[in-house]
């Protein structure tokens, strides 16, 4: 590994982290204008944040240790997974260390803490979110491995680096299989980042809040925290979503001049992603608990069957 | 020599105790007489094991490898028995259950008893046999009409009738043997003696030894307890005192299956075919099919563990039918642990009986609690006898089922059926009887556990190293029998 | 000729734990606790390092001077035994100190029987590895089933316990047939029963067809296998934790073994069909178990269901190895087969250690059901900690061991297309789906129960006096833990050592593809197809965490207030408004409505004494097992009847048969 | 004058087939043990008979025995035990006794062509009767199979035993010596003990009929 590619890996872990509140910033603006409000501005995040940092921090009396970790774990885990997605340039020397399954872990421990800290002060809103967030996840889990797994079965591979290769640089196929992953994919990230229509992050509805329901009692930086790591949560899925279905663009292994050309890109696709996210929150209506395992599991069987035209058409 | 004392001293024996059976020494006699016994029997076995097979009586006595082992069975089942039932019928007496005369008729007909067996097991002389098997059947009948209860009568009465009938085809068959073999060997005593037949077994004519086998199978077979004969069994054990139940599943069946082997070795060697092997096989897996479900029935403990018998019988009776080297060694082994496991399980149940008062398992509860001598007696005899390891039992059935799954494929699913099923109707109700909340009242004299926890460990021994010399004996006697 | 030998040493140690089982026949309480379980553990080191040697060194062989005539005991000692030895020794370590502490105050009657059954349960499982032939195989098997059923039965005035013991020795026995047979096809006929003869022996497809079914079914009603799990779920319960922890972590391995034993050893070549079926009944054994652990309101049952999950994953694995090795696919056999290993190594560790704390609980506030427990965290602290750590391995997370496993399994799943079977392409997919979803369950069912323990408030008073956990159980559970840790962070040294097993199944390892590009990443195939580094991955977080700690300390004035938590203005919360572990199981319940037969009776509004009792039973019972029993009754009913009492009858039995033997010869 | 004796031996052998019948329809104790006693008294003849025409000398003593033990004693015994337990009532059987004659005549038929082949190849003048003799153990045992009363059932067990005997002199000029009285010796023992047994069961039942001897069974 190079020292270029370390500074290449520097600049993108340090990037992530600035810009996913202005993603987040974006798409709640999007959705602003799509509603006719002027909306807060995209930098409204960061304000949030700062805020947060600032006030004192309120602690329930049972919170155990646990609780007080887990903001800190989980934080480090999604900057972990939005840092190791190939989005400017392929050659991240530590993104070997993880492929698309144990990505789809580091999610699957994220959530698994975040929930049991839910469950830690033992209000019953906690316990109830926490369920639902297992819910949503298990749900989702599998459905996000298919869509990798029919990537990973075109391209022979399961690290993203050579996914995002073989799909941005051999020429160019049409691959109906990935057109169902898309669509899945799509599904999930709603379902995994609290959006309409399987959540609302902008209610505290007990009848239909799952996320909300499981910060309720963070406060102040425990709370900053949490909000910065779904921040980085959003963008690790839009990039992941965006080295998979639209990776041209991202820069080849030590292709230095590419560089810029694909910081370009990756913020138009950015922009792009986070517009059509809001549109589609807008035009769908929050739906009922118990339709959410049916949304899921629509999600989940998309990606089987994309796989399953992968094996049958071999395209 | 020895051959006259292992039977002189059982009949002198049953002589004495005719006349002080109701003494107080009485059942130390009868152990004193049954230890005589089992040295002469031990003395004669190590004899014939050295010099091999002897005959004595110009050839009216005959004993070879397989008799000789069945004789130092019988003998040491026969001493182990008489010491248990040392306490037990001290208990029963106490218990006002027997009347001095009863225990002497009990200890006269117990030696005369053991006499008979050996009688039947050493004579060279097929008639002698078929006496021999009559007698026992009638001192059995006055030992399980002991109580002289509805019950016991019944029992009695039954066993009698049926096993006098069977053994009256079985007499019909020795005449038919008789009447082929006096072509070859001449009319007189020599046609009927086995050792004679053995040796001209080739040419004994096929129609009339198919037949003879058919009047023998059916006639012993009653005593074996092969069903469909074998509805005398489960009566005649749980309505006699413990000892008996004891001494007919582990010697009286065994000594019966022996008549029926040695008729097989004739007509095997007149027919040249596997036909009564076939018929025997049929009858062994029929018997264990048959038990297993009977067994699921029961409510009295010795009838369960009577119809337990049955099954082993019939497994025993496959075995041999089976024939070849492995099986029929393992038709041995499994007779030998059988009466030691069966035995030893009937004196466990005997004392438990004796403490709950009742025979009925619904009202034996937590023996392990109370006594746990008896309790892990039962519980370790009742796993070895349903074939667990590193029990005697289970050595045998391995080679058996591993044998019938080699050769006879289409038996093993009965088998399995028969095993699982007999193995959920016994072990749910000893489990029951042995773990659990406790009843059951002292007893007046000390049980006697010895015999138990001998048979046991000979078992254990018999599932994990068998001696070489003992080894080497079953073959011989497989030889023989082949 | 070296001076000692691996097998020396297994030998020694069995020994060892034989006689430290009878000397607790004698040996006072005192002793019993402060020697002889100390010796065991030592005992169990000895046999892990042993075992660790023997992976490296040749195979040995040797003969008892026991056993039948013609059969004295073979002992065999090849890579695999090593391996699954290994298994036993290391994860025995940790449950027999855990014991020092847990039987503290057991009276002396119990413990000492309980010293015997527990190390010959442990000598019986080593022998069950290094046997050679199906005498002495049969016997440590059997023996295992035996002293384990007397384990479960230990505290027997409780009729349920029996009921347990009862089921689980009868389905272990009714197996152990089908064992036997499956031996009596292999044998060639002339009563020689010893493994070398077995391996010579040439089968026709269907024989060997029929001995694979066997032996599927036989270790498969030890495994849990569907649908002979039903013991599992009573059985594992009912023992004493550490008896539980080594049935579950230890014994269910044993059918491993057996498995692999027959399949890849004995029977020299599989039919790919063979690998389907166990694929199929692997999937069903995972959703299965991980859907009823979801749905549990007992935290051992809980455990139990996920055993038989974890046993399903294996056998999965067991199947794309035997489907791969069919098709001459060895790089994948091996993998598959790497993948197995791996997780039954891992599953023997998490169980281990979850069984153990679960007992600790039990032990600390005498509640098994989820219902009244919650809040420990705050009561046991040390304890909550390494329960952590196992749940989250089992919940199959990164960086810990559960994952690495799962990980290499659906590396071989997509691998797997290009077989010349076309359904089966078709059929993999699906498999591969239905794994993740059970593997992603997994994760539902550990934040059920580590959040219904150790987090929230306790649910019922007694729990507020629960002590946290003494020094020996301590030890014995960071053993455990650490396993845990250690495997999940340096999976090509564990790989390294399982290469000798697969080469000696399959022909083929993993080892060399596995390391090239050094210890940090692993790689099966190739680097650019998979890679994954634990380490790195946990080091990265671990900066960031500490990153972040630091950053924010630095930047933000830590100031920090307590105070009751929020009760949206619902004053008087209680504990008992937290979410139970039956609402927990809520969601499953309702998705998977169909596999379970739910039974509840839900209070009226009206109801004075409001009460709710719901469970959920398993329909194979009703749906299997039931109708079976019925048979038997109607059978042996209709049996009953020949046994009429009237001696008429019975003459004309005897007649009649004789009649109709005599017309046969005729 | 040998063909003669067989003739004398071929009737005396249907004599005793027709006996069996006689047993196998009387309804009568008593006549039931005189038949009885008849049938031993054809058996001894018919032994002496054998013995006389083969010049087997050890006959004569079987003949003795069977006169003694199955003319005299037994019968003597049963007419004490009716006396004393005073059971002189009709037997009434299991079924009626025209069916149980069409059995037996299905018996005899099957016995006959179940030992022609052997009676081909019988030595003795006594060819055939082998057939006879399996047809009355065949028709003893369907008597103990329909008779409903105690001592019936065991005159047909001793009747079973006299068919065997006419079948092992007639078929073989008789066992070895040591043999018969081994075999005389367990029937008389036999029939001491169930002289007791009827006692026992007479004051435990008070009553021979057997259908209270059916408590012991799987129910």
């Amino acid at each position: 590994m190079t020292i270029s590619a370390v500074l290449l890996q520097l600049f993108q872990d340090t990037l992530v982290v600035l810009i996913a509140p202005l993603l987040l910033g974006w798409v709640n603006q999007c959705r602003a204008w799509l509603q006719n409000r002027s909306g807060a501005g995209v930098l409204q995040p960061y304000r949030n944040l700062a805020k947060l940092f600032h006030k004192d921090a309120a602690l329930a009396n049972n919170a155990s240790p646990l609780f007080r970790a887990t903001p800190y774990i989980l934080f480090a885990a999604m900057w972990l997974a939005a840092a190791l997605v190939p989005v400017i340039a392929t050659d991240l020397p530590l993104s070997p260390a993880v492929d698309v399954i144990a990505l789809v872990g580091i999610f699957a421990l994220a959530r698994v803490f975040i929930s049991l800290a839910a469950m830690d002060i033992g209000t019953s809103f906690g316990t109830l979110g926490a369920r639902r967030e297992m819910l949503v996840g298990f749900l989702a889990e599998p459905a996000l491995l298919m869509v990798f797994f029919t990537a990973s079965i075109i391209s022979q591979s399961t690290s993203l680096i050579t996914i995002v290769e073989t799909l941005a640089h051999k020429q160019f196929v049409l691959y109906p299989s990935l057109a169902f992953a898309a669509v899945a994919f799509v599904m999930v990230l709603l379902a995994e980042n609290a959006r309409i229509p399987v959540d609302n992050p902008s209610t505290h509805l007990e009848l239909t809040m799952i996320h909300e329901a499981m910060i309720l009692e963070y406060s102040a930086r425990h709370l900053a925290l949490v909000e910065w790591a779904s921040a980085l949560k959003l963008l690790a899925y839009t990039t992941i979503g965006i080295a998979l279905f639209l990776p041209w663009g991202i820069a080849e292994a030590g292709d230095w001049g590419a560089l810029p050309l694909a910081l370009v890109a990756l913020f138009v696709k950015l922009t792009a992603a986070g517009a059509s996210l809001a549109l589609l929150e807008t035009i769908s209506a929050k739906m009922r608990i118990f339709r959410v395992p049916e949304f899921m599991g629509t999600a989940f069987l998309l990606a089987v069957l994309g796989m399953l035209i992968r094996f049958l058409l071999g395209s | 020599m020895e051959i006259l004392w292992t039977l002189a001293i059982p009949l002198i024996g049953g002589l004495l105790l005719a006349l002080f059976g109701g003494r107080r020494f009485a059942p130390e006699l009868n152990s004193a007489m049954s230890l005589g016994t089992f040295v002469a029997a031990a003395a004669l076995t190590v004899r014939v094991i050295t010099d091999g097979p002897i005959t004595a009586l110009n050839e009216q006595f005959f004993v070879d490898s397989f008799n000789v082992f069945l004789v130092a069975l019988t003998a040491l089942v026969g001493l182990t028995t008489s010491l248990f039932s040392r306490p037990y019928m001290r208990i029963e007496q106490h218990h006002g259950k027997l009347s001095v005369n009863m225990l002497r008729l009990y200890h006269s007909m117990y030696q005369l008893f053991t006499f008979t067996m050996l009688l039947a097991l050493l004579t060279n002389n097929l008639g002698i046999m078929w006496v021999a098997m009559e007698a026992a059947t009638l001192t059995t009948v006055l030992l399980v009409s002991l109580y002289r209860t509805p019950a016991s009568l019944e029992a009695a009465w039954k066993y009698f009738i049926l096993c006098g009938v069977g053994i009256a085809q079985a007499l019909f068959g020795t005449i038919l043997v008789y009447f082929a073999a006096e072509k070859l060997l001449g009319a007189g005593g020599n046609a009927l003696l086995w050792t004679h037949l053995d040796s001209v077994k080739a040419h004994l004519e096929p129609t009339v030894l198919s037949l003879a086998f058919v009047f023998l199978l059916v006639g012993y077979g009653t005593k074996v307890g092969l069903a469909p004969l074998h509805n005398w069994l489960p009566d005649a054990h749980a309505e006699g005192p413990t000892p008996v139940s004891a001494v007919l599943s582990g010697l009286l069946l065994n000594v019966a299956l022996y008549a029926v082997m040695r008729s097989k070795v004739l007509v095997d060697g007149a027919l040249g075919s596997h036909f009564a092997g076939d018929l025997m096989m049929g009858f062994g897996l029929l018997s264990v099919v048959m038990a297993a479900f009977f067994l699921s029935r029961q409510k009295d403990v010795k009838r369960m563990f009577a119809y337990s018998s049955i099954e082993h019988m019939g497994l025993m009776t496959f075995a041999f039918g089976m024939g070849g080297p492995v099986a029929t060694f393992a038709g041995m082994l499994h007779m030998t642990v059988h009466s030691l496991t069966k035995s030893a399980i009937f004196f466990a149940v005997g004392h438990a009986t004796q403490k709950a008062g009742t025979q009925l398992m619904e009202n034996i509860r937590g023996l392990i609690k109370t006594s746990p001598t008896i309790g892990w007696g039962l519980v370790i005899g009742s796993l070895a006898i349903l074939g667990m390891p590193p029990f005697g039992v289970f050595a045998s059935e391995f080679m058996i089922i591993t044998t019938a799954m080699h050769t006879y494929p289409w038996t093993t699913p009965f088998l399995l059926t028969a095993l699982g099923v007999a193995f959920a109707a016994i072990f749910s109700r000893v489990q029951t009887m042995v773990f659990g909340e406790t009843v059951g009242q002292r007893l007046p004299h000390p049980p006697a556990l010895v015999p138990v926890f001998v048979h046991l460990g000979l078992v254990l021994l018999l599932g994990l190293y068998i001696p070489p010399y003992l080894a080497v004996w079953y073959r011989q006697a497989a030889a023989l029998i082949g | 000729m070296s001076a000692v030998t691996p097998l020396d040493l297994l030998g020694a140690s069995i020994l060892g734990w034989m006689a430290l089982g009878l000397g607790g026949l004698f040996a006072p309480r005192r002793a019993i606790l402060a020697l002889i379980f100390p010796a065991g553990a030592a005992a169990a080191l000895l046999v892990a390092g042993a075992a660790l040697w023997a992976l490296g060194a040749p195979a040995e062989t040797a003969v008892l001077p026991l056993g039948l005539p013609d059969l004295p005991f073979h002992l065999h000692l090849d890579t695999l035994s090593a391996f699954f030895l290994l298994l036993l020794g290391a994860t025995t370590v940790g449950i027999s100190v855990f014991s020092i502490g847990y039987f503290r105050d057991m009276d002396r009657a119990t413990l000492s029987l309980l010293c015997l059954e527990y190390h010959f349960f442990l000598a019986a499982m080593a022998l069950v590895f290094l046997a050679d032939d199906a005498y002495l195989f049969m016997v440590a098997w059997e023996t295992m089933a035996l002293s384990s059923y007397f384990l479960v039965t230990t505290d027997h005035h409780v009729p349920e316990i029996r009921r347990a013991g009862f089921l689980y020795l009868l389905v272990a026995h009714v197996g152990a047939i089908a064992i036997l047979m499956c031996f009596g096809v292999m044998q060639g006929g002339h009563g020689d029963y010893t493994f070398a003869t077995m391996r010579d022996a040439h089968l026709t497809s269907f024989w060997a067809s029929v001995t694979f079914l066997l032996a599927l079914f036989g270790f498969g009603a030890k495994a849990g296998i569907l649908p002979l799990h039903i013991w599992l779920p009573e059985a594992h319960p009912a023992a004493p934790s550490p008896v539980s922890a080594m049935m579950s972590g230890i014994m269910l391995k044993t059918a491993v073994y057996g498995i692999l034993r027959v399949t890849f050893d004995l029977l020299g070549s599989q039919q790919w069909w063979w690998g389907t079926v166990a694929l199929t009944l692997g999937l069903l054994t995972a959703l299965f178990g991980v859907m009823f652990a979801a749905v549990q309101t007992d935290m051992k049952r809980l455990l139990a269901y996920s055993s038989i999950e974890n046993i399903g994953i294996i056998l999965v694995g067991i199947g794309l190895a035997v489907t791969f090795h069919a098709f001459h696919k060895d790089a994948l056999a091996a993998l598959a087969l790497t993948a197995t290993l791996y997780h039954a190594l891992n599953h023997a560790f998490m169980k281990g250690l979850l069984f153990l704390g679960t007992g600790s609980v039990l032990h600390a506030t005498g509640e098994r059901n989820l219902a009244k427990l919650g809040g420990l965290i705050h009561r046991m602290p040390k304890l909550a900690l390494l329960v952590l750590v196992g749940s989250l391995a089992i919940a199959g997370l990164p960086p810990l061991n559960g994952f690495v496993s799962e990980w290499l399994l659906l590396q071989a799943f997509l691998l797997s297309p290009g077989l010349p079977q076309s359904y089966l392409n078709m059929l993999i997919p699906v498999a591969a789906a239905a794994l993740v979803l059970a593997a992603a369950l997994a994760g539902y069912v550990m934040v059920k129960f580590y959040g219904i323990i150790f987090l929230g408030q306790p649910r019922d008073e007694k729990i507020a006096a629960a002590h946290d956990i003494g020094v020996w159980e301590r030890i014995g559970l960071t053993w455990l833990a650490l396993g845990c840790i250690l495997l999940g962070l340096f999976p090509v040294f564990v790989i390294l050592h399982i290469d000798p097993v697969a080469q000696l199944l399959v022909g083929h390892t993993l080892g060399s593809s596995a390391a090239q590009t050094g210890w940090l990443m692993l790689t099966p195939i190739l680097p650019e197809r998979a890679s994954y580094s634990p380490l790195v991955l946990f080091l990265i977080i671990a900066v960031g965490i500490f990153f972040t700690l630091f950053a924010v300390k630095k930047f933000y004035h830590g100031r920090l207030r307590r105070g009751p938590a929020w009760d949206c203005g619902f004053p008087e919360q209680t504990a008992r408004m937290q979410d139970s572990a039956e609402g927990f199981g809520q969601p499953i319940r309702q998705i998977f409505e169909l596999f379970f037969g739910i039974v509840r009776e839900v209070p009226s509004p009206f109801d004075k004494k409001p009460h709710y009792h719901g469970e959920t039973r398993d329909r194979l019972w009703d749906l299997v097992y039931l109708p079976i029993a019925r048979l038997t009754e109607t059978l042996s009913a209709l049996v009953g009847r020949l046994q009429h009492g009237r001696i008429h009858i019975y003459l004309l039995y005897s007649f009649v048969t004789l009649l109709a033997l005599l017309a046969f010869i005729r | 004058m040998t063909n003669l004796f067989g003739q004398l031996i071929n009737l005396f052998a249907a004599l005793l087939l027709l006996i069996a019948f006689a047993m196998l329809s009387q309804r009568r104790v008593l006549s039931l043990i005189n038949l009885f006693a008849f049938q031993g008294l054809v058996l001894s003849v018919s032994t002496a008979i054998v013995a006389w025409s083969s010049s087997q000398h050890h006959l004569y003593y079987s003949a003795a025995l069977t006169l003694l033990l199955k003319v005299l004693v037994l019968p003597w015994i049963l007419h004490r035990l009716i006396r004393r337990l005073n059971v002189k009532w009709d037997v009434e059987t299991m079924f009626n006794i025209p069916t149980t004659m069409l059995v037996g005549i299905a018996l005899v038929v099957f016995a006959f062509n179940l030992a022609a082949p052997i009676s081909q190849m019988a030595g003795t003048i006594t060819k055939g009767t082998l057939g006879i003799a399996m047809a009355s153990v065949l028709l003893s045992f369907l008597m103990m199979i329909t008779r409903s009363k105690a001592v019936p059932q065991v005159i047909g067990f001793l009747a079973m035993e006299n068919g065997l005997f006419f079948a092992a002199t007639s078929a073989t000029y008789g066992m070895p010596m040591v043999v018969e009285l081994g075999i005389a010796l367990d029937v008389l023992v036999g029939m001491f003990i169930l002289g007791i047994f009827f006692f026992q069961i007479r004051e435990t039942f008070d009553s021979l009929d057997l259908k209270h001897m059916e408590k012991l069974k799987e129910e």
